[in-house]
Formats: C-alpha cells, structure tokens, sequence
C-alpha cells in the first residue's frame, strides 16, 4: 500500500529554556533592579518588602543551623532549602490564612511563613517521629516523602473545599501542592492534573524546578518547560524566576485567586537552583561542576532582595544586621531546642496505630513492656 | 424489620442509610453512578443523593484512593469502589504508605475514615484479573483494618460500621455470593448490630472446626452440612468476619475443643490467611491439636482461567479431604 | 500585602469537539465524499481500497458472531469492536511487518490485519486461557486487561528498539500502543508518555477515544481534546476521524514513519464510538440515550467505505456480496471452532508459573493430581 | 581467587561481571547511572559500560518496572533499582499483575528475565519509608521469585545468579549489611556456585535452629554465639536465602532433630515468612516440635521512628528470649 505523508507541523524539541533566558516572569533583575512585566506586578510597602527579606534571612540562617545540626550527629538527615528561598517565601506569602498547603520535604521556608514551630521538621529529620504536626492548625499538611503522593491528596482535599462551597467568590478557599522537577514524572502527579482539571478544583500546583532529583538534571524527566505539562490536561501552566521572590509572589497570588474564584487550576513552575547537596547524605560534586554552582550564586534571591532593599532605600545596613541577629536568635534557640530533645519511649512505637485501637496491638504492646521489664529485674544481659 | 435481601441489596441498602444518616458520606469509583457499579451495588444512589456525593470518577486507581484521602482531610468520609479485585494495584502505594499510615505518623492528629469496598474472589467465570484474593496484602500492612462478609445481614450491618468508623478499611465483597439471599434484619441501631471485627461461630460442632470468611463460609457450612449427613461428624463452623485484626478467641476456645482445625480461602496458600491462623492456633492450642492445621486454598499459581476455576477454588470435598486428613494424621 | 494581578491569557475551557466538527482529519466525508487535506492523503490502489472494506466487514461479522456466541454461552464474556472498524483496520493496515503492536482487549480488528488465528481472543474470552498467543509470531502482544499498563510495556519496548538500533532510517521499526479514552487517566499512560518523549521513543500512541469507560463518557477523563496531552510532554498529537478508514491509515503511517525515522512519539486520537455494550456484560441503555447512537450510525465507517466505492466505481454489488459470503463463511468456521473447543486440564494450571520452575508448585501440583484421582478410584462423592 | 569484599562491592562486583558476561544486561532506575546509586552499588558501571545500558531513569517506579518488561519483550535483561524498599509500591501493579504473570498467561511464550534490586528493611536510622520489608507481599504472589543476600559471597554470587535466572526476581539487599566484610571466592564459574533457591546450614547445633534471612542472619548467628557461651546451648542458624520459593527441607531436618525453632525477620509479624514457615514446619515436624515455633520479627505497627527502632527490630536478645521460651513452653 501506499505511504501517507503530512506535514507534521509541530516542533518535536522545543529549545530549553536556558536559566538566563526570559520565558519566564521576573520582576527583580539578580542585580535587584525591578522590571515591568505586563500581566504581574506588586504593589507591596515598604514594611512588607522587608518583610519577605526577613522571611528568607531566617529560613536560610535556620537551614544552615539545620545542616550543621546534622553534621554534628543531631540529626539523622536534612534535606536544604538553600537557593530556593524567593520561591517558597514569595508563594507562601501569597496564601492566605484559610489557604491550605500540601509540601514535600523541603518546604521549611513555607512552614516558617505558615507560622509553624521551626522545630517541627527537624523532629522529622532526627528521627524522633515523623513530621507529626497537626496539619489543620496552620493549614499546612505534614511533609510527605513518597514522590508525588500528596499531589492527589490535595486535589481531594481541594475537591472538598468546592463541595463545601468555599469557591467562587473573593471568600474563596484555595489549595497549593509543592513539589520538584523530578515528582513531576511520577503517575500521581499526572493523575492529579487529570482529576484537577475534571473536576476544575481550586488547587495551584506549584513546582519548584531546582535543576535535580538528586542527581539527575530536569532532562531526565521531561524534554520540554515543566510548566507546558499543564497544556495537556487544559488548564494554565507559567513559569516564574523562583529566585524572585517578588515574581514568585505575584504569580502564585494570581494562580491562588483564580482557584478562589472558581477558575480552576493552574500549573506554576519556580525555576530555581538547588545551592546545596540533595541532602546530607549526598554528594553532588559526583553529578555537578562548580561553574554551574558559581552561575547560579549570581542569582542568589538573597542578595537580589537586599540589592533592592538599598537601591530603593528601602533599608540598609542597620536593618540588614538587625535581620542577622535575629536570625542568629532563632537558629541558637533551634539548636538548644534540638540538643534538649528527648527520645521518644520505645512502647509509644504502638500508639495510633488506629483509631479505634486493636486487641492484637494491645497483646504486643503489653509483650514489649513484659520484655523491657525483664531487663530492668534481671539486669541487662 | 425484617426484610429478605440479595448481599448485593443489602450492601446497597446499607450504604444508602450510611449515606442519609451521614451528610459527609461520599461514594467515589469508575462507574458508581449513572450505571450503579458494574455489579449495581450503588444502583440508585446518585439518583438520590446527587452527583455531588455519588461520583464518578476518572479511570484511575491511585486518584481514586489519594483524592479520597485529601477528601477525608476535608472532613469527608468516602467510600471508594475499586470494580474488581485485580484493579487494585495500582492504588497499592496510596493504600499501604499513605492511607495506612496517615494517622500513625501524625501521631493521632488526622483521621482517615476511608473504606475501599472491593468484589473480590473468582467463581463467577471471568476473565483474568476478575477473581483475585488479595486480602493478605492489606492484613499485613499494619494501619489497615480489613472485614469481609457472608451473608446479607453482615453485609447490610458491616457497610455501615465500616463506613461510621474512622480506621481505614478495607472492605472486601464475595461477589459470588451477591445474588445469594437472607434475612436482614434493619430494625437495630449500630451499635446492637454484631461487632465489627468479631468472628462468629455460625454452626457449632465437636469433631473439628473450620474457619472460613467471605465467599468460603458458604462451602464451610455445606461442608459441615455434608459431614453430618454423610459421616456422622460434627463440625464447627467460625466464619472470621474481620481479616485484620484477626479476633481468634473463639477459634482458640473451639480447637482446644475439637482438636482440628481447616481453615478455607481461595488466595494463594503460601502466606494466605491460613498461614497466620496456622501459626496463632499452634501456638495458642498446642497441647490440644490432635493434627496439624489444615489449609484449603487457592494453590500458589496465578489465578487460572476459569474453565478450570473450579479446581482451583476450595469446595466442599476438598474441605472434607482435609478433615479427614485431620482425623488420620 | 497587595495582590498580584494577571491576565491569564490562556483559555480555561476550550470548547470541546463536537463530533460533527472538522477539528480532525478526515478523508472520507460519513457520505464516502473524498475530501482533501492539506497534509495527509492516501494513494491506494483499486485492489488496496477493496482490501480495506473486506477488512473491515470480516471483523465486524467476526465480531457478531462472537457476541452472538457469548449470548449462548459458549463465551464468558466479549469485548466488541463494533463502530470502531475503520480506526482499528485504518491504523493496522498503516504497520509494517516489523513494527510491532501492544493492543487492549478490543482490538480483535489489529489483530486480524497482522494475520492472528481470529481464534485466539475467543480463547481468552472463553476463559480457556489467558490469550496466549505468541507477541512475536506476528508481533502483536498479548491483550492487556489493566487498564494503562501496556503502554510503559511499549515504550519499554520500543526504548529497547532504539538500543537495537533499529531507528533512523526507512528501515526503522516502531512501535504502536492502543488504549481507550478512559486509559488516558491512568498514572501509567502519563509515565508511558514521560518516557517516550525522554527517550525519544519510537511509539505511537493511538487513542482510540470511543467516548465512553463504560458508562463514563470522556467528558470524565478530560477536558480538552485528548490529543492534547501530547503537547503537555513536548510531542505531537493529532485528531484523526476514526471512522474515517483512509484518513486513520494515513495519520497512522505518517507517525509510524516518523517514529521509525528517530522523530520520535506521536499521539493520535482516532475520534470513534462504540456502537455497541462495553461488553456483554454491559447495559448501554443506563447512561446513553437512543439519539447519540442514532447519530453515530450515520457515521458508519464501513456504509461509509462502501459509498466511497460504489461513488468511485471501484467496487459494485458483486464485490460486496462476495465480501458479504467470504465474511460468513469465516463466521461459521470460528463458530464450529468455538463449539469443538476442549477445556484445558485441570493440572495445566501449574504450568508455566515461572521459567525456572518451583519444587513447591511441583508439590501442589501432585497433591491435585492425586486428589483428581482418589475420585476415580472410589467413585465420585 | 579470593577476595575480602563489603557486600555492597560484592553487588558491585557481581553486577558488572554479569554485564561483561551478557551485552542485553541492563541496569536501570533512579540516580544509578553518575552517581552510582545512592548506595553506590552500581558505582562506576555507567561510566565503563555507558549510558544505554546502565540507564538514569525519570523518578517513576510504576515506570521503571513496565519499561523493563517491555525491553525484556525485546530480549533484553533489565536489572531495576528501586532506591528505598519504602518506594516500591507505586510500581505494585507492574509487579505482581503484569512482571509476576506474563509467562503464565502467555502459557511460556513470554519469558521476563527481570531482576529487581531492592536496598531494604531497617538499622540504620533513617527516616520514613526507608526501613521496610516488603518481602511477604512478593512471596505471597506466584509467579515472582524472591531472594535475598545476607554475605558477600553470596550477594556476589546471588545477583548473578538472579541476573542469569530467566525467572522475575525481587533480590532483596538488607542495606545495614552493606559495609559488613567477608571472604568472596570469584574463582567459580555460576554453576558451581551454591544454588539460587537453596536455603543453607551456617551453623551446626543439637538444641533449637534458627531460621533467618537478610538482615537478621548476622542477629541469629550472634544469638547462636552467645548462647553456646553463656547458655551452653548448641543453636543451629539457617539461612533461608530463597524467600519465595521457600526451601524448607533443611529446617524440617534440622527441626526434627532440634525440637525447636525460632523464625527471625523485621517485617510485621502478621502474614510476615514467620507465619507461612511455622504453618509448614509444624505440619511436617508436628510430632518433633517440644514447643511451638516461635517467632521475632518488627511488629504489627507502621515501621516506627528511627529513635525507638532498636526495640522494633529483632536483636540478640529477643531472640534469646524466644530460645528460653521454647524451652520453657
Ligand atoms: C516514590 C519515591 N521514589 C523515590 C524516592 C527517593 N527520592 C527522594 S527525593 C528524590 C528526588 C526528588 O527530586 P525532585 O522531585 O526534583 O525534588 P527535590 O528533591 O529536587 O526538591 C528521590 C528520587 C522517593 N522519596 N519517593
Ligand atoms: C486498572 C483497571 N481498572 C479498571 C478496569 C475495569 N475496566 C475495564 S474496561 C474499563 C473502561 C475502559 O475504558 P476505555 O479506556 O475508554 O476503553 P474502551 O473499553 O472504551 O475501549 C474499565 C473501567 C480495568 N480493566 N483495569
Ligand atoms: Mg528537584
Ligand atoms: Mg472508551
């Protein structure tokens, strides 16, 4: 039989965004210069410009404390946030109270500005329990480590805030999910989108491409812009410099108030960098070379924050140095907190398991206390 | 009240009367409402209680049990409908890592009220994938809970309790067994209805015990019928009702009784139910076993077409093979 | 703080096909009109035509012959592909030899075209065994009843093509994957589509959008077009008329060509209905009315093959009433061939558990065996 | 040749001998590639044998195990990491409906050489989902085998073993053992080496056998050791080796000189190999056991926190206890 023939006139490799390229929303230059963008914009004080830098101060400082905490042994593990501070400030202050967050396990930045106890993760990360905060308190789930589960627990979880009525109106609720370049190949995030756009649920997948999962580069998990994966089940995808903060908080704001009002979801992807390793355990010299490293340090959403702040005579140093102490205060209270944390005893390993309790769970319960007390008669052995 | 109902009208009965008594009850599976589930379980419903509440959802497992859970984060309690056994597979890590374990690693602060109803088990000619007993994967995973029913009564009542507890719970439906009826009594209140994690001797004996659940209880008390009859033997009939936890009691107090035990399920016999049964009663009863614990199972192949199903599955010869094997050890 | 603002900028509904629409390709009008589009056509000859039609009326009578057994019970189940003829014999008759095919459980009509005993699905659906028919012979896997599954199996497949080096020239293999409207929600769809566009896999995904997952019509899977998606992972997708015979073969062929050159993926949606149940099992009339049928009967892609001919003079009443009696004819044998098929052994079942064998299975096995046969020596219970 | 080798360079080693002996040898999975895995067991491989066949994955397991069987379709023979035992179940469906049943529904045609690598169980005080022992739900599912390695002889030999194998194979590697060192002998050829599926005495003893596989081989070689010094008693240590099939021959030989066994693993005690060993051993030994078979194994909770799991996972001590009871019973 004959062959058919097309022109097939879609391009197969759209060109990858290169870091320094402008397919993305900006409003602060990395030198801290601020531009125009045609669709966002801010329009904050002057108070709340320091503000978000406070914000990114302390994450970092604690971050750092957190890391340290490890290498000393205190903790079991860390996973750094270092780099990817405008993305979670910038999107979490754009929530709102009633707003609710599904994280990963890098979202401290977030749990900060939700206004958790910074201790709570690191409870997580000692090994001492498993992230047990009560996710409703500040609306903020606890940290999922399974990749891309919790995107669908937040689509249900904004499927809910419909069927409660609570979309539609500037009253509206909203839900965000956090999650990485590499979640986003997983079968559960795709299937979160689909449902997301089945049902139009007012839920912001915000994902922070920070170049890797672990040691993988983002084109291990997708050939085109993370953010066009939301072009396939119809609905916005955008991409935002993640090292803006400013930018990170126009776009996530836009993306939450078009799920209060009803409008459904929205795709955001935070181009950012990962500073540091994957987490402690890790070791990226294997897989990166410091000149990309170096390239990024160029756009670090700290200093183009403070460029700003001094550019625009919205602060100097004294505020700068103000911020540095007391971003030293937490990070020492971190640690005495840390260092003053207590084992947990061995037979809670049997509470909640369910809630209405087990006879058999009872039985094991009651076989390790027997156990442990067979020491304390007997000596140990 | 007392009605006579398919277990397939009871389980729909039931749900509905979960539904009225509880605003934030939802269903949610492929086909649930418009069609009313392959096997009409939840004929009606979203007739009556809106597409808001009966929903049918995208064909996809893990969506279903993780939007279900974000869901019941919400204050929503649902009921998800996987349409067959071997469907549930690809909801596995949603089911094990996250719905299993969500309320132990908040250490009590979220509660999961999710029940998974799933058709389970073969004899009803299917295809492939159509006839699976996966039950020993979820008693296993610490964090869920797993019941199965029997008869049209346990299946009107256990609905319900499943669906006002707040363990996630696997709820396991011999579909064989939909169009086989009984007598429901509707006129209890919840909490008179049998326990739902209690086993329950349904025909007692001396000679030896069975122990039997969902679509295995039927061909235990035939069995007990058939060895009445033909062998002049008495034998003890317990079905399980809940799979995880395992409630032995009554199985313990009936072997140091009888000294035999079979017990019968159709999965697989190499880590099925039996052998956790086998290694609790030997432990438990010793000194009074007068034989080994006889399994009669599924055998450890995959799931065999369905022509040749019924040597596959435990009926009533193989289960009085077993009881004799008992009383020649 | 202030909000941010946007101009979204991307439509949030795009309004769905209607199937009257011409938002597909499409080369034959549902009157048998040759239309011309401006990248695809077919150049058959008279005898290729008439093959296409003969395809067609032998599946669709196999097809009927088939459920009429299973209303007999001589099948426990049938899966019928009536209304689908054109996108499955279109798409088939577009492979090459070599490419190689992973199909549902509905794709009796592609597995005509590649030559397989129209026995062997009647296997499966009898329940003798598990449609065990060898995906080499004629390269056309197995049938896959887990909805999605198949199609990480053919990328996988087709990754493993690519390392064969069987890509980049006219003398490449691809690779084609079938699956419904309702698959394109499962998680491994959307890795299958990951994977492709990563490895730049030689695979065509092809769609065959019927309209419903059994009672779900796809409005439940989607919101936009389902070819789409496609965009979301960076390749091509493309609407075809699936009732359409010589547009499915042309749109096929021509992304079979470009994956077999190394241009890697394409999805099509062949844009069908299924005019009968899902299966025997189903009742269509709970969840669609009599109208849409109706509707969908203009449409019929084998009338509409048939006035295509008989317009063009390719074919006339003789031809047709030879295809009529050859079609019969094979009804009839697959029928005899039904009624004279044995059942397996019972002990067959512990074949082909595992390559290697298993002692313990060896066990099972001579337990079976010896109780079969304790019913032999003392007579039946 | 011998050499002294951590088991996780004898995986290593072993690896890359398999991948010099056969070019359709792959591996596949998540960071394996540059980075050499996260445990950097196949460290270096990439780098000497390339990209297109020691292959850095997108993070999707689902992905991972179906893509590998389609290669597999295509000849060749993909060895998959899952990075953490925790993050298996997303690829669930892969496993045990499609991986587990292909050469039984296509009555042989379809052979899937897969092998499955799978860091796992407890010890080393990590955080969530990084300590589990999946092994029970693979077991229980026909048509998968499952191995697991407790010495760097074996994990050399075993893996090639496993890679060789035409069957689908979970090789379970008990991470917290990957820095223990040991004698490996490279000089066999694979036949020689001792067999896949075959369980093995490591310890001669007159008074009780322990049964162990994994992680939990060095625990009960420790009990035996301690309990011949301060007991004086003559415990017998096997190592199971083949989780699925099990090869129990050498326990019910060992048992019935013994009298009594203890079965030792992390997974929850429930539906974990305890149950389906103590279920078969009491069937074939059931007048040589002076107790029942006892088991120490994690228990029936979610894995806990790293903090406590010392008192979760079997250890010396508990396994001395059970010794005790099966003495005192
Ligand atoms: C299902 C699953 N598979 C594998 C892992 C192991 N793992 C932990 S983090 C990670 C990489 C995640 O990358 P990305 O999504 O980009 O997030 P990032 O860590 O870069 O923030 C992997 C593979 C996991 N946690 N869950
Ligand atoms: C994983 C899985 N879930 C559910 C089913 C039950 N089921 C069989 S066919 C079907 C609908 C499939 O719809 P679609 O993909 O559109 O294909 P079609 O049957 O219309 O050809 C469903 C839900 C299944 N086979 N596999
Ligand atoms: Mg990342
Ligand atoms: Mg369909």
């Amino acid at each position: 039989m004959s062959k058919g023939n097309s022109k097939r006139g879609v391009t197969r490799r759209p060109s990858k965004n290169s870091s320094g390229d402008l397919e993305f929303v900006q409003l602060l230059t990395p030198q801290g210069e601020p531009i125009k963008h045609p669709d966002y914009s801010v329009n904050f004080t002057d108070e709340e410009y320091r503000a978000l830098y406070r914000d990114m101060v302390i994450v970092r400082r604690l971050d750092a404390e957190s890391l340290s905490l490890q290498r000393q042994g205190e903790l079991a593990l860390w996973a750094s946030l270092l780099g990817q501070e405008a993305a979670q400030v910038g999107s979490a202050r754009a929530l709102r109270e009633k707003d609710m967050v599904f994280p990963t396990y890098r979202e401290h930045g977030v749990l900060w500005c939700r206004g958790l106890d910074p201790i709570l993760p690191l409870k997580l990360f000692r090994c001492v329990n498993q992230g047990s905060w009560d996710p409703e308190s500040h609306r903020f789930h606890m940290y999922t480590i399974v990749i891309g589960a919790h995107a669908l627990h937040a689509v249900g979880y904004a499927m809910g805030v419909t069927k409660d009525g609570k979309v539609g109106s500037d009253d509206g609720e909203a839900v965000i999910v956090y999650f990485g370049d590499g979640a986003s190949s997983q079968g559960d995030v795709a299937e979160a989108m689909s449902w997301a756009a089945v049902f139009n649920a007012p839920v912001v997948f915000f994902c922070q491409n920070n170049q890797y999962a672990i040691s993988e580069p983002v084109e291990r998990q997708a050939r085109i812009p993370i953010y066009q994966r939301a072009r396939g089940f119809g609905f916005p995808g955008i991409r935002v410099d993640g090292n803006d903060v400013l930018a990170s908080y126009a776009v996530t704001r836009a993306a939450l108030d078009a799920a209060r009002h009803g409008q459904g979801p929205t795709l955001i992807e935070a181009y950012t960098y990962r500073m540091g390793a994957h987490t402690s355990s890790d070791d990226p010299t294997r897989y990166r070379v410091d000149a990309e490293v170096e390239a990024w340090k160029a756009k670090d959403p700290i200093s183009r924050m403070r460029a700003f702040l001094t550019q625009q005579q919205i602060a100097g140093p004294d505020f700068f140095e103000a911020i540095d102490e007391e971003a030293d205060k937490h990070a020492i209270e971190l640690r005495e907190r840390v260092l003053a944390m207590p084992d947990p005893e061995p037979v809670s390993m049997f509470d909640h398991v369910y809630p209405g309790g087990s006879p058999l769970l009872d039985d094991e319960r009651a076989e390790l206390v027997r156990y442990l007390e067979s020491f304390e008669s007997e000596g140990v052995r | 009240m007392a009605d006579t109902l398919t277990l397939g009208k009871a389980l729909n009965s039931g749900l509905r009367r979960a539904m009225e008594e509880n605003p934030k009850v939802l269903i949610m599976g492929e086909d649930v409402g418009k069609l009313g589930g392959v096997f009409r379980i939840t004929d009606g419903l979203q007739k009556d209680f809106g597409e808001e509440r009966v929903i049918d959802t995208p064909l996809a497992e893990s969506g279903i049990i993780g939007t279900a859970i974000g869901l019941a984060l919400r204050g929503y309690r649902p009921i998800c409908e996987i349409q067959f056994d071997g469907f549930v597979y690809p909801a596995f890590d949603q089911i094990v890592s996250q719905l299993a374990k969500m309320h132990y690693r908040s250490q009590g602060k979220v509660t999961l009220p999710v029940v998974i109803r799933i058709p389970y088990a073969g004899g009803i000619g299917a295809v492939e994938h159509h006839s699976e007993s996966p039950e020993a994967y979820f008693c296993h995973t610490p964090g869920l809970k797993v019941v199965s029913c029997a008869s049209p009564q346990d299946a009107y009542w256990m609905i319900q309790q499943a669906v006002a507890s707040d363990d996630p719970i696997i709820f396991l439906e011999p579909k064989r067994r939909y169009y086989e009826k009984g007598v429901v009594d509707t006129s209890l209140s919840l909490d008179q209805a049998y326990p739902l994690h209690a086993s329950r001797v349904l025909r007692e004996g001396s000679d030896a015990t069975l122990v039997a659940y969902g679509p295995t209880v039927r061909v235990a008390l035939d069995a007990a019928e058939a060895a009445a009859e033909d062998d002049n033997r008495s034998l003890e009939v317990i079905d399980l009702r809940s799979l995880s936890p395992l409630d032995l009691d009554p199985v313990y107090e009936s072997v140091r009784r009888t000294g035999r035990l079979v017990v019968i399920h159709e999965a697989p016999r190499t880590l099925g139910l039996g052998a956790e049964i086998a290694a609790r009663v030997t432990e438990q009863c010793f000194y009074s076993l007068e034989a080994p614990v006889q399994r009669v199972t599924g055998y450890d192949t995959p799931y065999p077409p369905a022509r040749i199903e019924d040597e596959y599955l435990p009926d009533l010869d193989r289960v009085l093979d077993a009881v004799d094997r008992t009383f020649t050890f």
